[in-house]
């Protein structure tokens, strides 16, 4: 792949640049959080620090409208109503810059469900073919980083267009994709020179400073063999207030609602992300529900990402290590220590 | 759903300035709305007639009705419902008349507005759901609280309709105030030879069950079915035995007890009938004054008596009775005069209230019957009357016209007069208030034929000088101070509500004004009601009122219980709260906040607690929904949704399009 | 730490009579707690106290209803809620022992974050109650304490215990640093309009995960809050500024003369929303008018839950 | 109808809503009508048994949905057909009263007051002089709706979708 270089200065010209016709999402500091917004005027990339929210907001926004709808009344006969709807699918070209490698390798979860020989879900499969991730490698590690855990690594290139390696002066660029080297064949990009070398040093040092990976691969085994275990998911779970940060922030959580909001003759037909450790997730119509404690909503928030999804799909853990369910749960609950607690309580049951 | 709206013209009150059909034609437009027309009388025959043949016609499930207030005819659009076949909670009004056409002269948004009423009811009705009434039993039975004349004539009115009475009296006796006037007004007859009679029918009445000397402990349940938990109080005689001979009264060595009956200017002993014509006639003992019961020694009581019913290991009994209508008849309470320092502050022997000269004058009291003066026993032949002690005077809480007053110390001095006739009395007072029949008339004798000298004034001061009293007061006829000697004064003590009274309205669960009477449901309409279903009010618990009122009042509460009771069945009103309780935590703050105790606390299978309602003791006020933080218990036909479909009518954008 | 040890033994003491203890042990990094259930002697070791003890552990007793004998290790600010609960009803006191301390106050992340960049990128970091020292990648700054602590620690006048079984340690001597509350001061000198916009952006960074909702100790609904409810609908499934900025008012209208300013709504918000200014609000409001302190008298009625006759303190609205 | 102004017609009248208790207020508002006092047409009334049934979250929810004003009025105090609801109503709309300006939504934009059936003329007053404070204070700014974008990123992003198909990478794929 080839290797090219942006100085500082470019990067904000192509942003310019691309601003021009794309939705360009960057992030900024939003009162003091990092969440990702349209580039526009007077509004600064904020790099150096992990954006809160995830980029896959930018295909697979908390709120979208699926369909408009409009009720309409013969005048001459009210009895006689037709009702008018209106397809809402998406138009805007938009290009996703300076995600982080983990919450750019969520979109490739995304694509397992939304688009695969079964399903193509016309909104989620707009979106994504719009749009494009040049996303930036890390320099550095927080406490919460697990990439190298789940199959991932901080110049990790899953789910991405570009990738974009902090050097000196500015960024290296690699094209992970044709619509990446597209990208790169704007007049900012230069040729990578010896700050490729540089890059990859730096891509290895990162990924050093997180040491020593944990082995999850028996994760869905063990998982099962904890499966009927209450006690285990109640006391795992005892700490959680089962408010939905983890999911709305996790970049691969993509479980929706569907729901019609109406207002007069005219309404619309909305998809809002769900949250499973919500009560009302499972709820049913008739008010029995199968998940009604925080231990078994835990346990399907653990093991759809650590046994379910890499089960269904293609072995992939539906996990991408970037740490913000743990960063930003209230109670400081930990996934991985969870999964870890699992592989311990199964390793112990089979010694017994 | 099916929804039918019907613009009314109300000839040309709303037509005026209403564009009734351009509001008919724009309804057509509104969500499930099938059917629209505007008439000229929608309440009238063919109006009506023309809503029942739309229901049928377009087969409508709702109806929006745009025309008068709903408090005008909301009840009349709803039986057109019901001829139709339609649940009557199907029904919205919007008022396009007192909110629109009357109070607006511009037509064009007048237009506007009464279609967006129009909008409003038509979104609320989409929320409305049929709602239906519950029927229970009634108990017909009545308790009657207060034996005072009030009590008594409306005791005996339900007895004589065939109905069971429970009747409660705080005393020894029934017969309340007026068993202790001499004489009444205007007419001067013997108080107790008109109410004796009625006293005598309540004890022989084989529908009444007196309890004497006992008070309401607690009162639950609802209208048509209270449980009523009543006091008798211990009276350390077995009052099944007892014959009310005296025998004991006579032996007993104990005779300094106050004689609360003769309002405390004589002593009685401690165990006592408190009047010949005491009804129940039963001796009862005062266990602070007997020596039995306070120092174990004496017991003369029990030696002399024939039947030997004397009982001092006795208890209070709790006694419950179920009842499906409640009447209190509490009767009000003198004033203590004690607090007009200027007046003596009661430390006065010959400074009297108006009750303990009623008493002074009475032919059975313990003068009998002879006018003397407390403090040296002579007759006194200058007498002055003080009106208004403790009525009309914020200075003391009372800025309210005790109303009967100035009729009895007419009654008074005439009968001074008639006692004493070389005696001389003089009235102070503010105005004369003799609005009844033969009133004023009544005051006019007084001082026209019995020469009663009356000076418009308040008075400043007593004080004593040698063994007589110089009233000072001010005549604001004449326009000058004048200094009274007086041998004997009576101060025309206004009514207070009865002690107690806020305590026993809170175990009735009604409320009470700040003076502590009971507040009747409307103060004009409904006088004898009250907002809990099922309790009426009579006399003097309400406010002040004379022997007639009471009697009226007594009879007027009686006829309602009747009218309650001849039904089997009650319905009870279907807009009431509900509780979703596969939403309800149980935290019961909806009991807490609730004014009739309509919200229980009970438990499911699973053994979570959860309010409940008892749909026959809610008001539909709506408290407890707002209270509720989670929205479960929902005042049915003002649901949060449907107050929110109105408020979205209003406020939320339609999506472009 | 005095306080601990002696904290450890109390627990040891009381533990064969309760079901739980909850309390706070250290968390996935030096920086974070998280709460501890101790239910077995072992656990107890796991206990920690520090300026990092930030979730209020009385959270957890609306899943404890019923008759479970818990036991807490409170913080002062914390122990208010419990009052509040055993006043409303909700809980009753025999159940519950409380374990007390002195608190010197709390760190708050967000203002770390401000200050440092991301809190997994602090390396270390030194408390010694009046100055913070902390080393966030080749930065070292030391920082007054009160800079960095929750704002609830500035105008605390609760921080020891109240209504404890058993206290542990020295009582706390931290005075209020201001009676007053500056951040909120400071916000109510903007104008109306300026205030509209700044709810307008706050409002927009909003996800609704509800955790302000869930971190909040009297929110006793729990699985039964109206913002999740289609009978009644109060909210829509839309997460738009309406909508946010609607629950929030929800919130805090259900907690007038309840919220006790633990402050974990905010805490725990993840986008960072400074939602306390609204609840300090109102919570001064009440004081104002009702003269009543949430949290701080077990035997009072919550203001909303009664009324007087004549209202001294409201002027007559014409 | 017109489409994103709601019911009300734009610059005629104002948002006004009231929540009126059915036995006093709604009974004043009726004998003013009957009495033919004038008022402005601005207000639509809602009714509801009794101020203590009117949740201030009602109040909220009109604001913030748009309502340029709310007008509450119960019996007067002591006078209350469920005799506490106006108790509880009362400080219910006292604490939402102060606690409004914190929001950003101006105070003013919210009365509430007492007016019995028999004040007429006093309901007259209250409307006319609610009115002329709304007109004066003018529309409520609206709150954002649709997505959690502000005017600034929707702006770019109509900006970006007339664009359309100029990128030479998105053609490459679709």
């Amino acid at each position: 792949m080839a290797c090219k270089f942006i100085s500082h200065e470019d990067t904000n010209q192509w942003l310019e640049a691309l601003a021009k016709d794309h939705v360009v999402f960057i992030p900024v500091d939003d009162g003091g959080s990092v969440t990702f917004r349209p580039y526009g005027e007077g509004r600064k990339p904020v790099l150096d620090r992990m954006p809160v929210r995830s980029p896959k907001e930018a295909v697979f926004p908390q709120n979208e409208t699926l369909l408009t709808y409009k009720y309409d009344k013969d005048p001459e006969d009210p009895e006689r109503t037709s009702v008018r709807i209106k397809e809402t699918l998406p138009k805007e070209r938009a290009v996703v810059f300076g995600a982080r490698p983990c919450g750019t390798r969520g979109m490739t979860v995304f694509d397992s469900v939304f688009v695969n020989d079964r399903i193509r879900d016309p909104y989620y499969a707009t979106r994504r073919e719009n749009t494009l991730y040049v996303t930036l490698a890390c320099h550095e590690v927080e406490s919460t980083c697990f990439c190298h855990e789940v199959g991932s690594g901080p110049a990790d290139t899953a789910g991405s267009d570009v990738l974009l390696t902090p050097v000196q002066g500015g960024y290296t660029a690699e094209a992970v994709t044709e619509r990446g080297e597209k990208m790169l064949e704007a007049s900012f990009f230069a040729d990578g020179g010896d700050k490729c070398a540089e890059a990859e040093a730096v891509k290895k040092a990162t990924r050093e400073m997180l040491g020593e990976a944990h082995d999850f691969s028996n994760a869905p085994e063990a998982l099962l063999a904890v499966f009927d275990d209450d006690e285990f998911w109640d006391d795992q779970a005892a700490a959680c207030l089962s408010c939905g940060a983890c999911t709305y922030l996790c970049p691969t959580c993509y479980c929706f609602n569907i729901t019609d909001e109406s207002t007069g003759t005219t309404g619309k037909r909305l998809r809002s992300w769900d949250t499973c450790m919500s009560f009302q997730y499972t709820l049913e119509g008739s008010g029995h529900n199968p998940r009604t404690t925080k231990g078994k909503r835990l346990k399907n928030r653990v093991n759809h990402k650590f046994a379910y999804f890499p089960d269904t799909y293609d072995q992939h853990l539906a996990c991408c290590g970037c740490g913000r369910c743990i960063k930003s749960c209230p109670a400081s609950i930990d996934i991985r220590s969870i999964v870890k607690a699992a592989q311990a309580r199964s390793a112990q049951k089979e010694s017994k | 759903m099916r929804i039918g709206v019907f613009i009314c013209h109300c000839g040309s009150n709303i037509a005026a300035t209403v564009d009734c059909p351009a509001v008919a034609e724009q309804a057509k437009g509104l969500q499930d709305v099938v059917f629209t027309t505007d008439t000229m009388y929608t309440c009238s025959e063919p109006g009506q007639n023309e809503i029942i043949e739309a229901i049928k016609e377009h087969k409508l499930d709702g109806v929006v009705v745009a025309s008068c207030s709903p408090r005008m005819h909301e009840a009349t659009f709803r039986r057109a419902l019901e001829r139709a076949g339609l649940n009557r909670y199907m029904l919205e009004m919007a008022n396009i008349r007192e909110h629109v056409s009357w109070i607006g002269k511009n037509k064009e948004r007048n237009t506007v507005k009464a279609f967006e009423l129009v909008s409003i009811a038509v979104a609320k009705l989409r929320n409305n759901n049929p709602l239906y009434a519950n029927k229970f039993d009634v108990t017909k039975r009545v308790l009657v609280i207060g034996g005072g004349v009030a009590g008594i004539q409306a005791a005996l009115d339900c007895a004589d309709a065939g109905y069971q009475v429970v009747m409660v009296e705080r005393e020894q006796s029934i017969g309340g105030k007026m068993a202790k006037i001499d004489k009444t007004f205007p007419t001067v007859d013997c108080s107790s030879c008109i109410l004796g009679p009625k006293m005598v029918d309540v004890s022989q009445h084989e529908n009444i069950t007196l309890y004497a000397l006992s008070e309401v402990e607690k009162i639950e349940g609802y209208v048509g079915n209270f449980d009523v938990q009543v006091r008798k109080k211990a009276t350390y005689v077995n009052w099944d035995e007892c014959t009310g001979c005296g025998a004991c009264m006579e032996k007993c060595p104990s005779k300094k007890n106050i004689d609360k009956f003769n309002e405390g200017i004589s002593k009685c002993t401690s165990i006592n009938i408190p009047f010949p014509q005491a009804i129940p006639k039963k001796a009862a003992i005062n266990p602070e004054g007997c020596l039995m019961l306070q120092k174990g020694k004496c017991g003369v009581c029990a030696k002399v008596c024939p039947t030997k019913c004397i009982d001092f290991e006795q208890k209070d009994e709790i006694i419950t009775e179920k009842v499906g209508a409640v009447i209190a008849a509490t009767g009000y309470d003198m004033f203590d005069h004690s607090v007009y320092k200027q007046y003596g502050a009661g430390q006065y022997p010959d400074v009297i209230t108006s009750l303990q000269y009623e008493r002074l004058m009475n032919a059975s009291g313990p003068t009998g019957g002879h006018i003397i003066r407390p403090s040296d026993g002579k007759e006194p032949k200058k007498v002055v009357f003080v009106q208004c002690v403790g009525s009309r005077d914020p200075s003391v809480g009372r800025p309210y016209c005790s109303g009967f007053c100035c009729m009895y110390t007419a009654k008074q001095a005439i009968l001074t007069k008639d006692h004493i006739p070389d005696s001389d009395s003089y009235v102070f007072y503010m105005d004369i208030r003799s609005p009844g029949k033969g009133y004023d008339e009544f005051t006019r004798r007084a001082q026209e034929q019995y020469g009663v000298q009356y000076l418009r004034g308040r008075v400043s001061m007593i004080y004593p000088k040698g063994d007589r009293y110089v009233v000072r007061g001010s005549d604001t006829l004449a326009g000058t101070q004048v200094e009274v000697e007086a041998d004997l004064v009576v101060l025309a003590v206004g009514a207070e509500s009865a002690k107690n009274a806020p305590a026993l309205a809170e175990k009735m669960r009604i409320s009470y004004d700040n003076y502590g009477f009971f507040m009747e449901a409307h103060p004009k309409l409904k006088p004898v009601e009250t907002n809990t279903a099922g309790v009426y009010l009579a006399g003097s618990c309400v406010g002040p009122r004379d022997i007639p009122t009471s009697v009226g009042q007594g009879s007027a509460a009686a006829a309602k219980v009747m009218t309650l009771f001849s039904k089997d069945k009650l319905e009870s009103d279907p807009q009431v709260s509900s509780v979703n309780t596969s939403r309800c935590i149980g935290c019961m703050k909806c009991a807490t906040t609730c004014p009739f105790g309509a919200i229980k606390e009970v438990t499911d299978r699973a053994g979570n607690v959860k309010a409940e309602v008892i749909e026959t003791v809610c008001q539909g006020c709506g408290i407890c929904t707002v209270t509720c933080p989670q929205g479960a218990i929902q005042l049915q036909h003002f649901t949060d949704n449907q107050i929110l479909a109105e408020v979205n009518a209003l406020c939320q954008a339609q999506l472009d399009f | 730490m005095q306080a601990l040890a002696e904290l450890k033994e109390q627990i040891r003491q009381a533990l064969p009579d309760l079901d739980v203890v909850i309390g706070w042990q250290q968390g996935y990094d030096a920086l974070h707690t998280s709460p501890l259930f101790i239910r077995s002697e072992e656990d107890i070791d796991k206990l920690v106290v520090n300026e990092f003890c930030v979730v209020n552990p009385a959270t957890y007793l609306r899943e404890m209803r019923g008759g479970k004998k818990v036991g807490l290790v409170l913080k002062g600010c914390d122990s208010r809620s419990v009052i509040q609960l055993l006043q409303e009803k909700l809980l009753k006191e025999e159940d519950l022992t409380i374990f007390g301390f002195g608190c010197n106050g709390v760190l708050n992340h967000t203002k770390l974050q401000a200050r440092f960049g991301d809190i997994g990128f602090i390396t270390s970091l030194e408390n010694d109650g009046t100055n913070v020292t902390v080393e966030a990648g080749d930065k070292k700054e030391t920082v007054p304490f009160t800079e960095l602590c929750a704002d609830k620690c500035l105008t605390c006048s609760y921080p020891n215990t109240l209504q404890c079984s058993h206290f542990a340690g020295e009582e706390s001597a931290k005075q209020a640093d201001s009676a007053t509350d500056k951040a909120l001061e400071d916000f109510e000198k903007l104008t109306m309009e300026e205030r509209f916009t700044f709810w307008q952006d706050q409002m927009r960074r909003c996800i609704r995960c509800y955790a302000c909702r869930n971190a909040c100790p009297m929110c006793v609904c729990k699985d039964h809050c109206l913002a999740n409810s289609r009978e009644p609908k109060w909210l829509s499934e839309d997460v738009d500024v309406q909508n946010n900025f609607m629950f929030q008012l929800i919130h805090v209208m259900h907690l007038t003369g309840r919220c006790v300013e633990c402050g974990e709504c905010e805490r725990a918000c993840p986008m960072d929303i400074p939602i306390m200014l609204l609840r300090r609000k109102m919570a001064g409001i009440v004081r104002d008018v009702f003269a009543y302190n949430a949290g701080t008298n077990a035997e009072e009625t919550p203001p909303l839950m009664c009324f007087k006759v004549e209202e001294p303190t409201i002027e007559e609205r014409h | 109808m017109s489409g994103s102004t709601g019911l009300l017609t734009e610059g005629q009248d104002l948002r006004i809503v009231g929540f009126l208790c059915n036995w006093c207020s709604y009974g004043g508002a009726d004998t003013a009508g009957v009495a033919r006092f004038e008022q402005p047409t601005d207000l639509r009334v809602i009714r509801v048994p009794c101020s203590g049934r009117i949740d201030p979250l009602f109040i909220a929810r009109a604001l913030l949905s748009g309502a340029d004003g709310v007008l509450v009025s119960g019996c007067h105090p002591r006078d209350c057909h469920y005799a506490e609801g106006n108790f509880y109503a009362r400080r219910r709309f006292e604490m939402l009263k102060q606690f409004l300006s914190v929001t950003g939504i101006d105070p003013e934009r919210f009365h509430y007051t007492w007016v019995s059936a028999s004040e007429g003329q006093r309901w007259q007053d209250v409307v006319t002089s609610f009115t002329e404070r709304i007109r004066k204070l003018g529309p409520a700014t609206k709150m954002a709706g649709g997505t959690g974008y502000d005017e600034e990123c929707l702006k770019e992003i109509a900006a970006a979708v007339s664009l359309g198909d100029q990128c030479p990478c998105h053609k490459e794929k679709a």
